[in-house]
């Protein structure tokens, strides 16, 4: 229909969204295009080059990247999947325990995190990392982002589990499976995407911290975040440029598989 | 008919209820200890004396709430008055993250309600369009605005070499470059909800509207707002709470001048001033303010789940 | 072999010198870094005990760390190089004996300019403190306490750790103005802003001037009438440092003429060792940045105040930062 | 029968396609003012899309919509004097009950006292005064329906379109609702155009109908025409229960048509222009229109057996198969004149034709 | 009807509370082996209730379920031979159509190539086998009750229960799927319970009835008993259409009751034992029960003047205005049979009445 007379149309927004998403990749277009510039300066272009790709892997910063990134990847995995089964856990207990005393309570804990201002949550962290005895390192990292990534982990799955109706378990029952099973061979397939979806945007979340990881981390120990904050506090360079650009696409795919798993039905 | 206990997902659905503490049991432990004791911690430490050149004397002390809500002065023996100084950060805070807010409502609403309206098999791919750079850290995004918006930087150069303007604007190290950052780091919290809340929006009721002779401006005004609020109010508080607390964008594109509430914090924690109670009293006195938001706003939504 | 945790200012250390230091000894180094002594300090206060070996705090700050207890004594005869120290930085008053520190580099700070674009007189602080309109918003500070508190003593004349109330007042009062003026506060980009001309006025270390005037050659570093701050920057053993005996090693290499010389040559610093010259780049004597005018005012050391003072010295910053 | 004025709605040789899917294949209809139309026909067939195009929230693709004399294709839906009570009511659910049936009053200019006033009466009207004041969300889904239909007429409008009000209610609320729908259209005068997919909903309140299909209409005329004369197998077979019987004409004599079911089994019936002999046809005849007998009664009774007597309430259907020829079923009111009838299961039995019974079909 | 060996299900005194409120109150019934028995009453009576007590997903508030004699009230759902189709078939989304019949048997421990094999013999039996390997959102309504069914007989349960299966399929699937319902209860003899608040679907399927209302059991019987014999009004009224008169006993003589319509008009009826002379009672009468006539054919024959006739396809309602009486409607048979009984609004006609026809209802 035409946008005059259909009601839906509002003439008008899809300027609003165009431009929305002008503002939204011109700078992530600077990056990219600047990660091929051939100068050490980023203010002059001299041509296309891949020297600061290469650079990122063997020049004077790859070890640190190297190892940054291992420790970001590595932390990112672990978060994740300790918080999306803990975040499985729960939202079961939640969606499908009945109703109880501490269930409002445990939805407000586990959405706390997200509640909570960051850099209330990191210094606080420290603190009680501090008051406790606890040396930082790899391990309160793993810890704190374990804790913050549950709520992320938690909202898709809780948000998928409510589109189950329990009578799929109650029907597995009704067909003389106990418990345990229903749940092994009904609840849990179904759920998947949700799952799936909560563990990507856990690992996501995990891997662009900065803020609390940045107060928990200990002596040394960096990750892509903190230490590409520590080169680009003295301004961007064309290396980390690069380390941003191969991000990118390393996010456009990781959106790209969570966008076919959202949109994967093991229903149809 | 479907009863009220065989509907899905209600709160009575219960068929693992004998499993359920077993199941909340590794949430209950990581959060509480992770997340709910430190900010236990935190509250404790408030209350504290602040140790010279940083840290806690584990002496009851008022010191921190009384630095951030009374001035007594440069010499600390005036009389007490109101303190503007912390209030006026908060303020700023406020403001700052309120103009970001608006802004990115602005932007995110039509944007919202265009991929909401698109055919259902492509707002997928319009919702992965938006969710992009979102999924490339913020530190990045925070940079290259940055990088951007320098007075030298392609955004003036562009508008310079097309005439449009002659000197370069000058954006970066103010408060619009901030807003302009917050809006940035958090479009997307925005954008999602309401387009959420706008695809289950059921449009005949547009049309009925339509039908009973309202013009589209009165549609979208008395029907389709009232209709998704409830996801216009989660993406603004979903940007307002994270704005608030930031402090990247304030750090890098701000020029670190003025403070917002994030830096004040941790200015507290890992700068020059090291006043620990005083960091944590301000971070209590932020939680209290993000929670009465939220309060607020649990109110209202329920209060929309009640009419519908 | 083993490990060392550093804890250095940014780019302070040629990455080249750590190599060497790592392939002679085979200790692993990893290495933190900070962009003032006040945020080096509370971080170490805030958990960082224990994790460094070692750490590089200026002249006051290593009084201010061994008054907290923060500093490990190093024991007669435990640095095998000790001797190289230069005599005058051999028994400096912020570390009586050098008990706990080594020197690392010397320097000042005060700000530099870019000529191209500021034609007038630079050697006034009045530039940072009371700037001509065209200066205003062109203006980027150092965000470290110390160095702008002692800076803009010396613009007023008054003491550094004066607790004369009308000073101070006149002190707080002066730096609200001032601040109108500033476009920001940052160390590590200090030298970024001013080679990309995004500002034209930039408090600076004298070194890193130097490096911003090799990418840029109109900028000159100032050397104020009023004055001006210097500082040394120390190596320093930290309490229960993990890996002390490999801190020993690593100030001792640090002692070596050649050594410190690499990080003088990197850093435009001047150094506290004997027989460094041969080593040094020669460009290094002549530079700007290390010979002041006859116009210039006096170098001052920052001063440490007692608590009292320093309270009312944080609360001015404080006032200045929100 | 009402007495029709001018016409109301008049559709021209409307199309609508959607891409290469043709919703809509040429319709004409002339709807008459004042009268009680109903659009029935199975799902999919284009009877929303003929709403929507007549309310203004379809373009017209090609052809016209004229209200009394006016082409209104082209004007934009609150620009319509035409009022819809959509399928599930679309009532505003933050607005109470009040506000949504004053909401068009307020937006054709008058003031919010006045449009209250308005609703008020409205309100009176289908009974729900004292709900007033309450949500949407807080009436049943029979009062729901009553307030979208005083939403929907407070702005008195020439036309109104109603799009399966009813489907939603449980039985007795719907035959309630269908008297109190026919009472409110007679009562205000206002053209009624009314789809429904239930026949008997249709035939009971409708002046006329159209019955649809596929995007084609199939047949218009009153209930009682469209029930027994359907023109075609596809009305025939969507209104009502029927005996729809394949058969060959063996020969026609004096506009009578002599058809073979099979069997040995003939009937007799009114000949039809477009049949020859030997043609392979459709016969229809309706349940109720058959008699029972133990005792052949006529020169055509059909001679089979039993099969199953089935209760459904007011009446009782009986399973009938012919010796080797086709089943029949035959309806028996639930009545002593009827069950006095009633053959047991596996005895035989005679079915009866009154005359003009069948009827054959094209197509 | 069938014959009819054990009791297969035991409902003994069961109450039903959920905290304050009482779902079912003290249910009493026994349903015999082989028996299609059909729960039907308005929504909320408490049907659901009932059915997942028997299933077990619901604890017993009070009194006992026995299943073939055994206790069952205990026991877990995965342990009671028993098996449901679901309202909305709560297929499982993920799993193939194979999968899911299958799932029952694997669950009782059958081998995978077991289960697979009596799975498709199942398939086969709903004539679903080509659709065997598809997913349950790949499937018509029709065909995913289909495949519920056959899920729920592929472990050879004792007991089936259906709640409401067929109140999502359109009227013409709804009608195919009640005859192959019913046509698959007979084949298995498997005791079916069913849930319905339907009651022309309840008449046509069952053998036997039980009516609710408010948790409460109201009647329980076979169709055409509760049709014929409501016991009480909520049975009478509930169960097709009623005349529902107020009447008072004027006398009663050898077992008849002589009742006051109103407006000097009288009706005789069978006396119930509870019903005194001077009782104001309720009386019930069948519109089809009901003949017009142009004279009075008989001693009661009730004057009054039609008031409209209401073309309902199979049949014709006419409304009758009796004079200063109440209104009675009748129903006439669309045939000519009937049709020629029709008398025009606003003539006056008799409105007769079988013997027998009219019923006192208590309460
Ligand atoms: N926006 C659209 N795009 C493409 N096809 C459409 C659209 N709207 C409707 N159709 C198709 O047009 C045909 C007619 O649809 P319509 O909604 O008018 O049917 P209907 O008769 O109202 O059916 P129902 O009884 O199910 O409401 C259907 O085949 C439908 O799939
Ligand atoms: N879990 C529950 N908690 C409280 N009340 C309940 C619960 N389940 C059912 N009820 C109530 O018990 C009564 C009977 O419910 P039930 O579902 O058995 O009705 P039904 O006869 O199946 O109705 P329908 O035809 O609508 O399916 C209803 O009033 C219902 O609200
Ligand atoms: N770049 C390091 C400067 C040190 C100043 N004290
Ligand atoms: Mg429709
Ligand atoms: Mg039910």
């Amino acid at each position: 229909m035409s946008a005059t007379t259909d009601v839906k149309t509002y003439t008008g927004f899809r300027f609003m969204t165009i431009l929305c998403l002008v503002i939204l990749y011109a700078p992530l277009a600077v990056v990219t295009v600047y990660s091929f510039n051939a100068s050490s300066s980023i203010t002059v272009w001299e041509g296309m080059s891949l020297r600061w790709y290469i650079d990122v892997f063997v020049g004077p910063e790859s070890a640190k990247f190297k190892q940054a990134a291992f420790n970001s990847f590595s932390i990112a995995i672990i978060a994740a999947s300790l918080a999306t089964a803990i975040a499985t856990a729960a939202a079961t207990a939640i969606m499908r325990g009945g109703s109880y005393k501490l269930r409002a309570p445990s939805i407000g804990l586990i959405t706390l995190p997200i509640m909570v201002p960051e850099i209330v949550l990191a210094v606080s962290t420290l603190i009680f990392f501090n008051s406790i005895g606890f040396t930082r390192g790899y391990l309160t990292i793993l810890a704190a982002h374990t804790a913050f990534c549950i709520p992320f982990a938690y909202l898709p799955i809780q948000a998928r589990m409510q589109g189950i109706e329990d009578t799929y378990e109650h029907a597995a029952m009704d067909l003389y499976a106990t418990k345990a099973k229903a749940f092994r061979r009904i609840l849990l397939p179904l759920m998947m995407p949700g799952i799936i979806s909560g563990f990507l945007l856990a690992f996501i979340v995990s891997l662009d911290d900065f803020i609390i990881t940045n107060f928990v981390k200990g002596a040394g120990i960096e990750t892509l975040p903190t230490a590409i904050f520590g080169s680009v506090k003295q301004g961007l360079k064309p290396n980390i440029m690069a380390i941003s650009t191969m991000l990118l696409g390393l996010s456009i795919v990781m959106v790209t598989i969570s966008h076919f798993v959202s949109k994967w039905d093991n229903t149809k | 008919m479907a009863g009220g206990a065989e509907s899905g997902g209600s709160v009575a659905a219960n068929t693992y209820a004998k499993a359920r503490h077993w199941l909340l049991m590794p949430s209950w432990f990581v959060l509480g200890f992770f997340v709910f004791a430190p900010v236990c911690v935190m509250l404790v430490y408030s209350f504290l004396t602040k140790e010279f050149r940083g840290g806690v004397i584990w002496e009851f002390s008022l010191a921190a709430y009384d630095q951030f809500f009374f001035d007594r002065g440069l010499f600390g023996d005036a009389e007490p008055t109101l303190q503007w100084t912390y209030i006026s950060v908060f303020w700023r805070s406020i403001w700052q993250a309120g103009l970001a807010t608006i802004l990115s409502l602005l932007i995110g609403f039509p944007t919202a309600y265009f991929i909401a309206t698109r055919p259902e098999g492509s707002r997928a791919f319009w919702v992965f369009l938006v969710t992009i750079p979102y999924w490339v850290n913020l530190l990045i995004r925070t940079v290259s605005m940055k990088f951007l918006l320098r007075d030298e930087g392609p955004l003036n150069e562009l508008l310079i070499s097309t005439g449009l303007i002659s000197d370069p604007l000058h954006i970066i190290n103010t408060n619009l470059a901030v807003q302009l950052g917050l809006f940035y780091s958090y479009l997307p919290f925005m954008v999602l909800p309401i387009y959420a809340s706008i695809e289950r929006y059921n449009f005949t009721m547009s049309e009925a509207a339509a039908d009973l002779y309202a013009t589209k401006l009165t549609t979208l005004r008395r029907i389709i707002l009232p209709a998704v609020k409830p996801g216009v109010i989660a993406g603004c508080i979903l940007v307002f709470v994270p704005s608030l607390g930031a402090f990247l964008a304030p750090d890098l594109l701000g020029g670190a001048k003025n403070f917002m509430i994030g830096s004040l914090i941790e200015e507290q924690f890992k700068g020059n001033a090291g006043n620990w109670p005083f960091g944590a009293a301000a971070s209590m006195v932020l939680l209290t303010m993000v929670m009465v938001i939220l309060l607020i706003f649990a109110r209202q939504q329920r209060r929309a789940e009640a009419q519908s | 072999d083993g490990e060392l945790v550093v804890y250095h200012w940014f780019e302070y250390m040629p990455a080249e010198l750590l190599e060497k230091f790592e392939t002679e000894t085979g200790i692993n180094v990893t290495m933190d870094t900070y962009d003032s002594n006040e945020a080096m300090l509370a971080s170490l206060k805030a958990g960082g005990m224990g994790t460094y070996d070692v750490a590089v705090p200026g002249d006051y700050m290593v009084k201010i760390m061994a008054g907290e207890g923060l500093l490990d004594t190093i024991a007669d005869g435990e640095l095998a190089n000790k001797g190289n120290i230069a005599p005058e930085w051999a028994d400096p008053s912020f570390d009586p004996g050098r008990a706990h520190s080594i020197p690392y580099q010397w320097g000042s700070t005060a700000f530099a300019v870019d000529t191209a674009t500021y034609t007038g007189d630079i050697n006034t602080t009045d530039l940072l403190f009371n700037p001509p309109a065209e200066l205003s918003g062109k203006i980027n500070m150092l965000d470290s306490q110390g160095e702008v508190m002692a800076l803009a003593s010396l613009h007023m004349g008054i003491p550094q750790c004066s607790s004369d109330r009308d000073q101070l007042q006149a002190l707080n009062d002066m730096l609200q103005a001032a601040k109108t003026h500033w476009a920001s506060f940052n160390s590590d980009t200090s030298r970024e802003v001013l080679v990309s001309g995004d500002v034209t006025v930039g408090m600076i270390y004298d070194g890193f001037a130097a490096k911003a005037r090799a990418e840029r050659d109109t900028i000159k570093y100032a050397f104020p009438m009023q004055g001006y701050v210097v500082w040394m920057d120390n190596v320093v053993l930290l309490k229960d440092a993990p890996n002390r005996a490999n801190a020993l090693i690593f100030m001792d290499f640090l002692l070596q003429p050649e050594n410190i010389a690499a990080v003088s040559n990197y850093a435009r610093y001047g150094l506290g060792v004997t027989r460094a010259t041969e080593f040094l780049d020669p460009e290094l004597a002549t530079a700007p940045e290390a010979n002041p005018p006859a116009t210039a005012g006096k170098g001052a050391f920052i001063e440490v105040c007692d608590q009292e003072t320093q309270a009312v010295y944080d609360q001015i910053w404080t006032n200045l930062k929100n | 029968m009402l007495d029709y004025g001018e016409i109301a709605v008049d559709v021209r040789s409307a199309v609508k396609r959607y891409g290469d899917f043709t919703a809509l294949q040429k319709i004409s209809l002339s709807i008459q003012d004042n009268e009680f139309f109903t659009l029935l026909g199975p799902s999919g067939c284009g009877k929303t899309t003929l709403l929507r195009m007549i309310a203004g929230f379809e373009d017209v693709t090609e052809g016209g919509i004229m209200l009394f004399g006016d082409k209104i294709e082209t004007l934009p839906p609150h620009k319509r004097p035409v009022n819809t009570v959509f399928q599930n009511y679309a009532l505003f659910p933050h607005m109470s009950v009040l506000d949504n049936v004053g909401f068009g009053l307020e937006m054709l200019g008058k003031s919010v006292p006045e449009a209250r006033k308005r609703a008020a009466e409205m309100l009176e009207l289908v009974q729900l005064s004292q709900f007033a004041q309450r949500k949407p969300a807080q009436l049943s889904g029979g009062q729901q329906q009553r307030v979208a239909l005083a939403r929907a007429l407070a702005p008195s409008p020439k036309v109104l379109l109603l799009d399966e009000p009813l489907s939603a209610l449980d039985m007795k609320l719907r035959k309630a609702m269908q008297i109190e729908l026919k009472h409110i259209q007679r009562e205000t005068g206002i053209t009624f155009i009314f789809v429904t997919h239930d026949q008997e909903e249709a035939l009971t309140m409708s002046d006329r109908i159209a019955v649809m299909s596929a995007g084609e209409l199939q047949q218009l005329g009153a209930p009682r025409e469209i029930y027994e004369h359907p023109r075609n197998m596809f009305v025939a077979d969507f209104i009502g229960d029927t005996n729809l019987l394949e058969v060959s004409v063996d020969k026609i004599v004096d506009g009578r048509a002599y058809c073979q079911l099979g069997g040995n089994h003939t009937l007799t019936c009114n000949a039809v222009d477009d049949v020859g002999v030997g043609a392979k046809v459709h016969l229809s005849v309706r349940p109720e229109r058959l008699v029972l007998s133990e005792q052949a009664t006529q020169a055509e009774s059909l001679k089979g057996t039993v099969v199953e007597n089935i209760f459904i309430g007011t009446d009782i259907t009986t399973i009938v198969n012919l010796d080797d020829g086709p089943q029949f079923t035959v309806r028996t009111s639930n009545s002593d004149r009827g069950t006095k009838r009633l053959i047991e299961p596996g005895s035989p039995a005679f079915v009866n034709m009154e005359t003009g019974a069948a009827r054959l079909l094209v197509d």
